[in-house]
């Protein structure tokens, strides 16, 4: 039907855009991974899998891992954090949820920059936090906060809090009320309830948070460049540095396609949870 | 890295410039790299309007140049300059026009990068050293080891950068600054590694991180310091220490854009710099000295009398330059640093 | 010993009030029905027994123990909601199973009451049926059995027919029925629908902004409804403005006749004289009938029978039913426009207030 | 009389809301020091002593940081724009359009929403030096669009997903023609995801680092990337003037997006349509 | 003419067939209905004449015009549609002035003729309330003014009283009715209430699988309706095997006697004899009634009516209706397991195949 042809047009100027700005330039990427550099740092394209034996140098191999740990750390915490609050304004939340959920994601439009700097400015060695503890003679000597592997988790998990609490909030929020109420009708404590009736109804909203918490950390570089000492370099410093500062762009191209190669897995699996979704509310 | 894009001819780099009044005179500058009051002094005395306009890197001032934009009186530091002086984008300045040019420092009539200083003017000087905070630590002893203490372990910075730290370490090895020997390089990389554990970090930000008690030694730069003290109970307790293997020296220069359309003015403004009291009024506004007779007095105010951190035409004689480093040589070191930094 | 009883309950949501000073007494095994209007407080009642809602006020009895320190989870009693609310990620067997489990019954055990309870709503062989996978009727069916696998006291149902189409709810009004009778447990049930709590109430307790009206069987709150609203709510309730004179009622056309006057209310009293359109016969009559004489303005054919609306003057209408089982249907006998005379016995006459 | 006073309602956790009470101090305690100490009178970062302008006097007398400013607004600008167009147009094909295409298409433009910034950056870099094209706001732009566009899409589609096909039908059956349907019906019930999602692109685009970190040409640069070599080099109060006001600026943004729609009387507020829900 | 005429309309969904061999004619100003259970082919049929759909095979006439041809916007008809589908940024009265505007009315007329509609729903004074503030039966009626304000020649209208609750849906059909006399437009009628069809159509389509089972006045298909389902679907059809033997037919039971055997029923063969409820009559009888006897298995008291279910043999069960209109009611009369006879006039008794 002809209004079927007008949907049908309306995919391409957007449709095309993606391919070009975003599918063909990740095929570059792909492309100049196995390229090499000229004297002035220009890429030179080929086929040179030394980026990728240079990669998965003894040297490099712990960056790797050491990303993919911070980012896990990164989910389970925003976990932790996210899901009471996503629960308690979603159940609880009454008239004032749609103000509470907005509190939420307010911040995270606050500059990702300027919020970890004033981290920095508390958490130092003399910063208003350690002078509180040590002027309340909670300890005599202030606490090491900054410059360590918690310093970069926490910074991940402050950016990428609300990554987790949105679809766990949509989760819950769209889960009927009534279901709990059966859980603890049929002898169902308020944990059993949980367990076994809200936990597996929300999980999807759940599994999507990890995700787009998960995806994001492994990329980031900031939080390691303004919280972390010399010991929590991230594959995303690695990139960075070499896109910006070494002009070795073949290595830089190998990392990220490394990256996302590992992270297509992850990838797939929110796709197929937010095609179940679609799909759903498509019904 | 910048190319010699956008070059001019040879010709106009040598045309004849009075030193009187041709215009407002339109000025290209860091921010707050020259004392506000200066600019209005200078308005008054001549009886123009300074025009501003502020960049927030070498390469970006570079960009706007390349993009054809007109300025009067810019400020290229050592390493941009012989850029632009290649590309004939600066132009000659005739230094008989210049009543205080005698007040600049002998050194700087014939530096590395401007032989016979033809088309630069020297402007703010800064060294490289070592921070410290005397409360926390005690017992420096002038040299690079400092920053190798095992008893400030876990309170030790250095500079987020790539030539500060192997600089650094090639120093301390009595290597070349700017050397580009593959062995000599290996070795201070090695070095570097094997200060990580003592390290608490790396970070271009000296100032916080002393201030906010993270760092007890810090690598870091003179002028920095005398910020540092204007931001503390405790001044004299921030030390700063010209490390005797020898220190990395840098200065920015003022210089007269080939395509200026005020030259005359420019002159004027380069020589109203020059003026030793001016000079020392600028000094004490942005916290480096500059490479002017007569100004000393009012750096080593504002730096509290504290010799370390001024520095002294010894200094810059013995001191070294950071080469600009290309191709295969900034490979190297490229290489080297992100080893470094992930080991 | 009552199964549910309420004392003085008042439930209150800031400034509305749901649940009014309600006092009730619901017997064990019988099946009670709140009936009422949108609105009126049903479901907050149910809930109150459920303990999903705390009395503001009063106190509620199961089996004569109050519950209000009781949770919902320590409750003997069981729902079935409205919109069902089966767990989606568990198939049938497990839903049904739910209750069981978080009780620590015994595997073996579990096995044979949840197969018992699947053959009760005849669904033996969907054990492994997703929800999605099934009808709203077989949805319904599980929420029932659900709720009764647990042998609660009480089983709390919230319009549990509502969301079927006509055909299948009143099949399922029937079986529902049937289920009750067998198992024998207490029904609280609630609905809007007043066929279907005539047609399956032991009681029927009919609520109005959260007061019960009138609570009695459906002959009593059909045949005698206390008051108009009651009367209104269950069924066509033909209201006749009149005045009471000594004994009888004088209806604005002057006519008078006998009826069942209430003690209270005194001569010359404004009332509404209530008569059930089956009740009324159509130029038929026995001995002892009073009678009065109308136009037939409206005649609508429903199969069973025939609404024949009779005016009887300007906008006084009743509305008599016929039922079409004469030799010749009704609609043949009345033609639009004809006079006829409409009898009916004293006694089947109301006199509302 | 031991019901006189009601008996309290079972199992509301009662650490939840401490529990929240927290998170939201954790939140906001940096933003509230930022906020603080850009009105502090000294450079001092660690003590407050006493309330001045004079770090907001400095960025506007600053001219670079005026141009980043500008170039900044003009970047989220442009990418609010063009972003909502495609974006919309996207949504509307992929909701409407029942071809095989659309289902795959539906799926993979999600591929942008979940694929690390680093890697989109860097990609779009190498692109633009393939191409040749000189790195300036107009990359930033493209770059900032690209990302944006799915953002669109999704936000749309949701709301056009939940639109009742017989509203359109409805407008149809009362005479309007299809385009007369999508001015008079489709789009007036649309517009509040439209609106949330353009302010929501716009104050993303306002403050994205890494992307602009990336694809930024020489002055004048993004404001993000300017506070991030500030940060590197000796933070001055100036950074938290600005970032006070990105912060001012973002938050009015959100507000809008959320109640603009429900001060116009719809049901749905933009940040229901941002988290797929629809009404209070 | 015909206000509306199916030829041979087939539609299909890839190989679902929603509607086959569709053969019907509409006449104006009567109000028709299709009735028939979820899934029949309804709506589809509807929405072929509104033009949402095309038809796969078969051709559509609207007041005598072909009109494959003609989009939906150019169609003289007009929908009213289940869910009403109200624009939710208009308010009432741009909601219902909608249409004209599209057809460039001017705009006093538009005021007048909106006007004039809200007035026939009863809506006056709502003119700017927004949907969302409006009730489920005042949406519907503004549904219903947005729609009639276009004097279209025909109305469509999908479960219009589908989202109702009982007692808003029996007062709004009694509306509609008299809405649809007032202004004597064609209603084409969809529902699966058979109440509802029978109480408000001059005829009624009975749809089953996207085939008209049969089609006449209420009457004709409640009384005699043309084979099992629609007897079934309409009313209780109370249906016993039986075989048909010289003219009349034979139950199980061994018993015979007459009934209007269709001609095309060869002795022998396994008929269904049906008889509806209400045409059957407990203990009393006038002569030529036939009669068998059984046993009270149940009793239903729905107020006007009591259904009384009686078993004749094991399995085979009649439900016979009693209107409560005897002095004494009906169900202190019967009790269950009481024996009783029922009788009913042969020419009520229907036989199906
Ligand atoms: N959680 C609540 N908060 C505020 N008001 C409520 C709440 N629950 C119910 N109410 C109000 O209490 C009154 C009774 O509600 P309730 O649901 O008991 O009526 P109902 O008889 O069940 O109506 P329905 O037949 O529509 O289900 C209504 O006015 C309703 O608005
Ligand atoms: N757009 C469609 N695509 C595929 N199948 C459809 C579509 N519309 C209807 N059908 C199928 O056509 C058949 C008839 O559908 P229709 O909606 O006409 O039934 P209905 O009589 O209106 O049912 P209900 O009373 O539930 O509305 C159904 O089997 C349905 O699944
Ligand atoms: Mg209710
Ligand atoms: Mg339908």
């Amino acid at each position: 039907m002809s209004e079927q042809r007008f949907a049908t047009t309306l995919l391409i100027p957007g449709g095309l855009w993606l391919l070009l700005c975003f599918a063909v330039p990740l095929g570059l990427v792909l492309a100049a991974s196995f390229g090499s550099t000229d004297d002035l740092g220009n890429t030179i394209y080929g086929w040179h899998p030394d980026n990728y034996r240079q990669a998965f140098d003894p040297l490099f191999v712990p960056v790797l891992l050491r990303s993919v740990g911070y980012a896990l750390a990164t989910v389970a915490l925003c976990l932790l954090i996210g899901y009471p609050v996503a629960y308690y304004i979603a159940r609880y939340g009454g008239r004032w949820k749609h103000m509470l959920i907005a509190l939420v994601v307010l911040p995270f439009f606050v500059n990702y920059l300027v919020r970890t700097y004033a981290w920095v400015a508390m958490l130092a060695d003399e910063g208003l936090v350690n002078g509180a503890i040590t002027n309340l003679g909670i300890r005599d000597s202030g606490i090491k906060f900054l410059n360590t592997d918690f310093a970069v988790i926490g910074g991940l998990v402050y950016g990428y809090l609300a990554f987790m609490i949105l679809p766990i909030y949509a989760a819950i929020d769209r889960m009927d009320q009534a279901l709990v109420e059966a859980g603890k009708d049929l002898y169902g404590t308020p944990w059993n309830t949980f367990r076994h009736v809200t936990w597996p109804a929300t999980f999807q909203g759940v599994l999507a948070g990890a995700v787009l918490v998960f995806l994001p950390a492994v990329g980031d570089f900031i939080s390691a460049q303004l919280l972390g000492g010399p010991g929590t370099y991230m594959v995303g410093n690695l990139i960075q540095q070499q896109f910006l500062g070494a002009d070795n762009w073949p290595f830089g191209a190998a990392l990220t396609t490394l990256l996302m190669a590992f992270l297509s897995v992850w990838m797939v699996l929110y796709l197929r949870s937010a095609a179940r979704a679609s799909r759903e509310t498509a019904l | 890295g910048v190319g010699n894009s956008g070059g001019g001819s040879k010709k106009e780099t040598e045309k004849v410039v009075k030193a009187k009044v041709d215009g407002d005179l339109v000025y290209f500058n860091w921010s707050e790299y020259l004392d506000p009051a200066l600019i209005k002094k200078f308005e008054k005395q001549y009886g123009v309007k300074v025009r501003q306009s502020n960049f927030d890197s070498m390469s970006s001032m570079m960009a706007k140049l390349r993009s054809g934009n007109r300025y009067d009186v810019i400020f290229p530091d050592q390493s941009f300059a012989p850029k632009l002086i290649a590309a004939n984008q600066l132009l000659k300045i005739d230094k008989s026009k210049l009543k205080n040019y005698d007040n600049v420092w002998k050194f700087f009539h014939d530096p590395a990068y401007d032989p016979g200083a033809e088309h630069t003017v020297p402007y703010g000087l800064y060294a490289t050293g070592v921070i410290w905070n005397e409360d926390k630590i005690s017992g420096m002893k002038g040299s690079w080891a400092d920053l190798f203490r095992t008893d400030a372990k876990g309170k030790i910075y250095m500079l987020d950068d790539f030539q500060e730290c192997l600089g650094m370490a090639n120093l301390r090895h009595g290597f070349d600054l700017s050397t580009v020997d593959p062995d000599e390089i290996e070795q201070s990389k090695q070095m570097l590694i094997d200060q990580k554990p003592l390290l608490r970090g790396y970070s271009t930000d000296d100032i916080q991180n002393m201030i906010n008690g993270n760092a007890w030694i810090h690598h870091g730069w003179n002028g920095d310091v005398v910020n540092l003290r204007n931001q503390v109970k405790n001044p004299e307790s921030y030390r700063f220490e010209k490390c005797k293997e020898g220190i990395p020296v840098g200065s920015d220069t003022m210089a007269i854009p080939a395509n200026a359309e005020h030259p005359g003015t420019a002159l004027l403004f380069i020589d109203f710099m020059l003026d030793p009291e001016n000079a020392s009024q600028n000094v004490a506004y942005f916290g480096y000295p500059m490479a002017v007779t007569g100004a000393e007095a009012a750096f080593a105010k504002i730096a509290k009398d504290d010799p370390a951190v001024a520095i002294t035409v010894d200094d810059v004689k013995n001191g070294q330059q950071f080469a600009n480093l290309t191709g295969k040589d900034k490979a190297l070191w490229d290489r080297a640093w992100t080893e470094v930094k992930a080991a | 010993m009552s199964a549910i009883r309420f004392e003085g309950v008042t439930k209150r949501f800031g400034n509305t009030v749901a649940v009014s000073g309600l006092d009730l007494e619901i017997r064990p095994g019988e099946f009670f029905s709140l009936l009422g209007p949108s609105g009126c407080g049903k479901t907050t009642t149910l809930r109150m027994v459920a303990g999903f809602e705390q009395p503001s006020e009063g106190r509620i009895f199961l089996e004569g123990e109050p519950v209000e320190r009781v949770p919902p989870y320590h409750r003997n009693v069981n729902t079935v909601f409205q919109s069902y609310a089966l767990f989606e990620h568990l198939n049938v067997e497990d839903n049904v199973a739910f209750g069981l489990k978080r009780r620590k019954v015994d595997t073996g055990e579990i096995r044979s009451r949840v197969a018992e309870a699947l053959a009760l709503v005849e669904l033996e062989g969907r054990e492994n049926a997703m929800p999605r996978e099934l009808s709203g009727g077989q949805k319904q069916r599980v929420a029932l059995a659900r709720a009764l696998v647990n042998r609660p006291a009480v089983l709390l149902l919230d319009e549990p027919l509502g969301a079927l189409d006509l055909k299948l709810r009143k099949q399922m009004q029937v079986e529902l029925k049937g289920i009750q009778r067998e198992v024998g447990i207490t029904f609280l049930y609630v609905t809007h629908d007043q066929e279907e709590a005539l047609a399956m109430s032991d009681r029927i307790a009919v609520m109005e902004d959260g007061e019960v009206r009138q609570c009695g069987t459906p002959e009593e709150v059909y045949e005698r409804p206390e008051g108009p609203f009651v009367a209104g709510f269950i069924g066509i309730s033909n209201l006749l403005p009149a005045t009471v004179e000594n004994g009888g009622v004088r209806l604005p056309s002057g006519q008078r006749f006998p009826a069942p006057v209430p003690g209270e209310c005194a001569d010359g009293s404004d009332v509404y004289l209530s008569v059930r359109p089956e009740k009324i016969w159509l130029d038929e009559s026995e001995d002892g009938m009073v009678s009065v004489d109308g136009t037939i303005v409206e005649r609508v054919y429903v199969g069973t029978t025939t609404q024949v609306i009779v005016e009887l003057s300007p906008g006084v209408r009743l509305v008599a039913l016929e039922q079409n089982a004469a030799r010749q249907r009704s609609d043949d006998r009345w033609e639009i426009g004809q006079r006829v005379r409409l009898n009916w016995h004293p006694e089947h006459a109301l006199v509302l207030r | 009389m031991s019901a006189t006073t009601a008996p309290k309602p079972f199992d509301r956790p009662r650490f939840l809301p401490v529990f929240t009470g927290l998170f939201f101090v954790f939140m906001f305690a940096p933003i509230v020091i930022v906020a603080l100490f850009s009105f502090n009178s000294t450079k001092s970062l660690q003590r407050f002593e006493g309330f001045s302008l004079m770090w907001y006097q400095r960025f506007f007398e600053d001219s670079s940081l005026r141009e980043s400013l500008f170039a900044s607004i003009e970047i989220a600008f442009v990418t609010m724009v063009a972003a909502t167009a495609l974006g919309t147009m996207l949504a509307f094909a992929l909701v409407r359009a029942r071809t095989r295409w659309a289902g795959t298409a539906n799926v993979l433009m999600l591929i942008p929403l979940v694929t690390p910034e680093i890697v989109a950056a860097v990609s779009a870099l190498v692109l633009f030096t393939q191409v040749g094209l000189q790195l300036s706001l107009e990359t930033v732009m493209i770059a900032h669009i690209t990302f944006s566009i799915s953002y669109v899409t999704v936000v749309v589609r949701a709301r056009l997903a939940a639109l009742n096909p017989e509203v359109e039908q409805a407008a149809l059956d009362l005479g309007a023609t299809r385009w007369g349907t999508l001015r008079l019906v489709t789009l007036p019930e649309l517009w509040p995801a439209i609106v949330a999602a353009a302010l929501l692109t716009f104050a993303l685009s306002f403050d994205d680092f890494v992307l602009s970190f990336f694809t930024t040409g020489e002055s004048p640069q993004p404001l993000p990337v300017r506070i991030y070599s500030a940060i590197r080099f000796g933070v001055t109060p100036t950074i938290n003037a600005i970032g006070t006001m990105m912060l001012t600026v973002s938050a009015a943004l959100i507000a809008l997006a959320i109640f603009l729609p429900r001060l116009l009387g719809r049901r749905e507020s933009g940040l229901g349509v941002l988290v797929g829900r629809e009404g209070a």
